[in-house]
């Protein structure tokens, strides 16, 4: 037993600190540490750096122009971005929709959409959550309707982050409405230019603009972008939800609130064991975390396939990223509304999204304690 | 002992629950707040007021339900009570009217919400005051035509009326999260005269005290009445929305999750009348009724947040959406929650004026006083 | 709109007050103030004190000896009994099976059972939950055979307080097997001396033994026992547990805890802002739930019936008390162990009995949300 | 990084889970323990010691998961500990023989678990000390051979080991509440000669803050076996005990209630390896070990005490009874969660020892170290 990372890669580790540290844009830097909305570009030309340097996709074969990293480099690599105060790659093409083409897509589209998705040159954004769905994606009612070697697509998709910045979004559609829940459902990439494509931005209590909904409105598809078989759609959402849930706790970047909270704290001058007692309780719990987070990655480096257990993970991540965001609300007090109440607001989402928690929990339940 | 409310009180209720859950946006409705004589709630007789604390929660918990966006608080209320206490009539009479706006400018950089926390001074003048200092989070500050400002006159704190336009005062307005008109001020030798004093000398903070306390119970009665909303608003949604093929109202861990939700709302309840109940019975017991009114805004901060968050959680996506209301709601229970004081800012003052308190003390009422024996 | 007592209630407390002070036996109130276990005769001689008194029989119809109290005088007194260290008054005879007597019984129980009751000159117990059942009483399998004018009953009944004094105990027993589970079920009263029946201590957690199982081995019960109607013995049974459920959050107990909590801590000289504030919290939370318990009183003399409110009353009760006992062995650290402990373990199951803390929420859930 | 068990570690394991599974109650193991080679476990070498930290936790998990009542903390990792660091070798080897049973009396009368709070005393006369004074809450008191006692020599703390029967020692014993062997100790004048010191003179307080570290870490890994041992318990009896028709194990609540038990028993599982890595890998660095140490008790105690709690509120009323297995489980927890400091003591402990220790400080091991970044 050794819980030591090797030599070779805390080398990475280093490898990956230096280069965040040399060549991630100042002005990119200084809007994340102050907070600020990035916009398009700023993503877009630190995943090119990054591309450049052969960092983008992790988890991809080699032979695609993958990283090759295993679980523990990744993690180490994803820790970095975030201690390095740089934007994280957004994953709706890397690792949402790639994966999915890789897995299950020809080589012509292989060949088409996987090199724009690592360059960044092309963005994706993600269509399967509808107004009527959430936790409960399979009732989707979005329609593909086959017209020779092209299909008709109707619906709505919402809760779609940075589509306003998409040029393409990849669509779960019924395509035989008469089939039984998760069967007659298609995976179908979709060109955002496509006609009868618009997009409309959801205000979020926090003030945020990044969430959308997309309507779809006779849009007309070639069949040629159908992955997988038709009508079998649902098996190519489920291994893409199983990539989704197991994302990360997000530690690093409760690292990260948590350090910005102890400066806050020191700059205030605030001097009160009950809040030091509370934030000490959320550190210590954080680190459990931590830790569990690395028996994950070394199960999955030695070779067992991610489970259910990543459900802790989204679960307590989440748990404690609201809780840290409710400390730096009460440890200002008064002069918390203007900043902090936002991030506040914006964090209630964690336990939503990507499978809520009480989801997590029915998961737990049946898969780990067979209730 | 008796819950039941008076003809006058149901009349007061009902026309206040009429008009929050009309149309109510934007534009501005003080003139009819007069009319309606909302504004003269807690006022004495001869300006035709009437009732008191029981009748602005029952104002305030309809505002709160309705998510009416109103100075109330900070008019009729905070300032209103600091008039009626200093018997300034004239004063009072154009706030009852609506034809004069005030803004209580108390809270200071660092105070942390406690009002004796004054650095602001006021040097006497001959017969005249010249106050400095920065004043922060002003509610009103904008709209209002007098200030009424705490300062320092030697070791004991002073209000004074100034009127907003006065020279040397420089105002920074903005908006509060949730959309209410704040601001920051800075006074830089602005002369007024011993007229306009508020009260006697040094009285400032007892005046503050008292009026802060009764303010703040108005704002439990609004907190009420956004949980009592935000969970009539989950329980609904989740009777309609389906998932899985049934509404997700049926699934256990969430029924479970409103009963708790439920429970509560129900001590939110207790806590805004025991605080309405120890203003009207403990008007002279000031340390019962900062007990009583801490105590409140300490369940409400506890409550409103429990609540708030799980109508959030169980509205799911459309919950987090500015389109929705409960979203709103949870955004106005968060700064009520703080407003005047946070949970922590309150259970400290709670544990504070404790002193010779003792649990299950003989002889004290149910109302107010928590920690107190029912008699 | 008034909460403070009317003069009558108030004069009503000084007098219970009063009659305490010079009435509870000194010895009695010492053991109390300790915490020691009472003995039966403790509990005898403070209700006969009582009885002489009228204030037993709580509840009751006047003409058979009740005290005529209102919901506010009844709660006064309870509170007052708390607060003066005197016995509670043992519930099995005088509000559980009475009231079920005195509605379903017939005038020969009535005169039989009802006096002895009231006097303490016969203990009851009660029999209704068994090893199977739980919080799904109508589970149950105790048989009681109809052999002419006797029933011949078989079975186990467990979790019985105060079994090993009790002169009666009532017991729901099956009188139609090929009935569906609440049917078929009747309401039988049993001599303890009857030869078959045995009882068992069960010793608790907390070194308690006042919990016994009851067996019952063809015990013969003449059928002139049976109160109600053969096979209706359910109506009896949710009319007695609606009775206990509309049962009292035990606020005078809390505030005797948190008195004594407050003691401890002056005592060993604790100073610690983080447990004053957790302290604080609890105290208010009960605040607001006597407030709470107020306004279901004050409803109930407007004629209003104890409705499923009482579930908060539960709920929030029991959280408190068991709140409070770990604050008690916080607050003592090293030196709880030894006496404070056993109050933490007995404490736990507050939650349990009377209708489990997750069936009350149920009960919200369905009966006031109506969900 | 690899979490995977050498084949000797696989082998204590699984020896151990053999033990604690079959009939272990009431007789004493000791002499098999020792034959077992167990008590050897972080012995040098040259006493056919083997393994560390990690071992003590397999070793300590299992006893918890059987209930196993046993002096192992307080003999093999405190006192034991506490002999290797002094390099008292002849003592040490009679305690890996099991031919001599030592306890440690460290903590007094309103130390609030303090090893620095020491007011016992050692008065130099000559070559000798007297030591006078009172010990609180000591194990194995009454079986042990010899005691190792604190006392002040001056300003600083010194050990001194003494024969339990010299004269001038007053023990009374006691159980506590899960059956465990406990002493309170008065020492009037006990003369001991300055062979009988453990370590130099003055290093007392530094050889018990780390055998105390190596006695919680072992606390945690028992606490850990308690727990999921519980947690198992409960998913069995859920899913076998029927109501209403069915298994309670179907209700929602209690799924994710159960769920919610599954993560704090994963969390204390990682905070018990985090411990017994610190001790491995943080030998050398006193900060890290205590913070590391620390942090693992606080979310040991709150985990345990959430995994008790509702581990009975599950069973219902047959958790309560003595007859059945999870309430023993949850009384040896909960004095498990106190034993060597609970949750308060740990947390105040974990602030006190942050130091320098800055949040995502760059280099950190995964291993202690709370508030590090992973390196």
């Amino acid at each position: 037993m050794d819980l030591a990372f090797s030599p070779e890669d805390r080398a990475f580790r280093d490898e990956v600190r230096d280069f965040i540290a040399t060549h991630l844009p100042a002005d990119i830097r200084r809007k994340i540490q102050a907070g600020d909305h990035l916009v398009k570009d700023d993503y877009a030309r630190w995943q090119r750096i990054l591309f450049e340097r052969g960092w983008v996709a992790s988890g991809w074969p080699k032979e695609l122009g993958g990283t090759g990293w295993g679980p523990i480099q990744r993690h180490i690599f994803y820790e970095e971005i975030a201690y390095g105060w740089a934007p994280r790659l957004l994953p709706f093409g890397l690792h949402m929709v790639a994966p999915v083409i890789i897995e299950f897509g020809n080589d012509a589209q292989r060949a088409r959409y996987l090199p724009k998705i690592a360059s960044g040159e092309e963005f994706w954004c993600q269509g399967y959550s509808e107004p009527g769905a959430g936790s409960d994606l399979a009732s989707l009612s979005t329609r593909a309707e086959r017209q020779g070697d092209t299909y008709l697509i109707n619906g709505t998709k919402t809760w779609i982050t940075a589509a306003q910045w998409a040029d393409w979004i990849f669509v779960l559609a019924r395509t035989d409405p008469n089939a039984k829940k998760q069967e007659g459902i298609s995976f179908i990439l979709v060109d955002m230019k496509t006609p009868g494509v618009t997009v409309r931005p959801i205000e979020t209590i926090d003030g945020g603009k990044e969430i959308n909904e997309v309507h779809l409105e006779n849009v007309v598809v070639p069949v040629a972008n159908l992955v997988g078989k038709e009508n079998e759609g649902w098996t190519c959402a489920k291994f893409l939800l199983e990539h989704e849930r197991t994302g990360t706790a997000g530690i690093a970047g409760c690292r990260q609130q948590l350090e910005t909270l102890h400066e806050l704290i020191a700059h205030e001058s605030i001097d009160d064991p009950r809040l030091d007692e509370r934030i000490a309780q959320v550190e210590i719990e954080l680190e459990a975390l931590a830790f569990t987070e690395l028996r994950t990655l070394a199960a999955e480096s030695a070779g067992k396939r991610p489970g259910p257990e990543s459900s802790i993970l989204k679960i307590k991540g989440t748990e404690i990223q609201q809780a840290l965001s409710e400390l730096a609300l009460d440890a200002l007090g008064p002069y918390a509304e203007s900043h902090l109440a936002p991030k506040y607001f914006n964090y209630r989402k964690t336990s939503i999204y990507a499978g809520s928690n009480e989801i997590q929990k029915n998961i737990i339940a049946k898969r780990i304690l067979k209730l | 002992m008796d819950f039941t409310l008076s003809p006058e009180q149901l009349l007061i209720k009902d026309s206040v629950a009429r008009f929050a859950a009309g149309d109510h946006a934007g534009t501005e409705k003080w003139p009819q707040f007069a009319e309606l004589g909302w504004l003269a709630i807690g006022a004495p007789d001869e300006l035709g007021g009437f009732g008191g604390p029981i009748e602005t929660l029952l104002l305030m918990e309809q505002f709160g339900r309705g998510l009416v966006r109103s100075p109330y608080v900070a008019q009729v209320v905070l300032a209103g009570q600091i008039l009626r206490a200093a018997e300034r009539t004239e004063l009072l009479e154009r706030l009852v009217e609506g034809t004069e706006r005030f803004a209580v400018a108390y809270e200071e950089p660092q105070a942390r919400y406690d009002p004796a926390a004054v650095k602001t001074t006021a040097v006497r003048e001959g017969e005249a005051f010249v106050l400095t200092g920065t004043k922060v989070r002003v509610l009103d500050a904008s709209t209002a035509n007098t200030l009424i400002v705490s300062a320092r006159t030697g070791d004991e704190i002073s209000l004074f009326a100034i009127p907003a336009n006065a020279p040397n005062i420089t105002r920074e307005p903005y908006a509060s999260e949730d959309g209410y008109d704040v601001a920051n001020l800075r006074l830089d030798g602005v002369r007024v005269d011993a007229a306009q004093l508020i009260g006697p000398l040094g009285d400032g903070l007892a005046l503050l005290d008292r009026a802060l306390d009764h303010a703040t119970a108005a704002l439990c009665a609004e907190g009420l009445g956004l949980m009592s909303l935000m969970l009539e608003a989950t329980v609904e949604y989740t009777k309609q929305r389906q998932q899985f093929g049934v509404p997700i109202g049926s699934f256990q861990a969430l029924q479970h999750r409103m009963a708790e939700m439920f429970i509560e709302v129900e001590l939110a309840r207790s806590v805004a009348y025991m605080a309405a109940m120890t203003l009207d019975e403990k008007a002279d017991d000031p340390v019962a009724r900062r007990r009583g009114v801490s105590a409140a805004k300490v369940q409400m901060a506890k409550s409103g947040r429990f609540v708030g968050q799980n109508a959030i959680q169980l509205h799911g996506g459309i919950g987090m959406s500015e389109e929705y209301k409960v979203g709103h709601y949870f955004k106005r229970m968060t700064m009520v929650e703080r407003l005047l004081g946070d949970g922590q800012y309150h259970v400290a003052r709670y544990i504070a004026s404790r002193g010779a308190a003792v649990t299950a003390a003989p002889d004290r009422d149910p109302v107010g006083a928590s920690g107190s024996r029912a008699s």
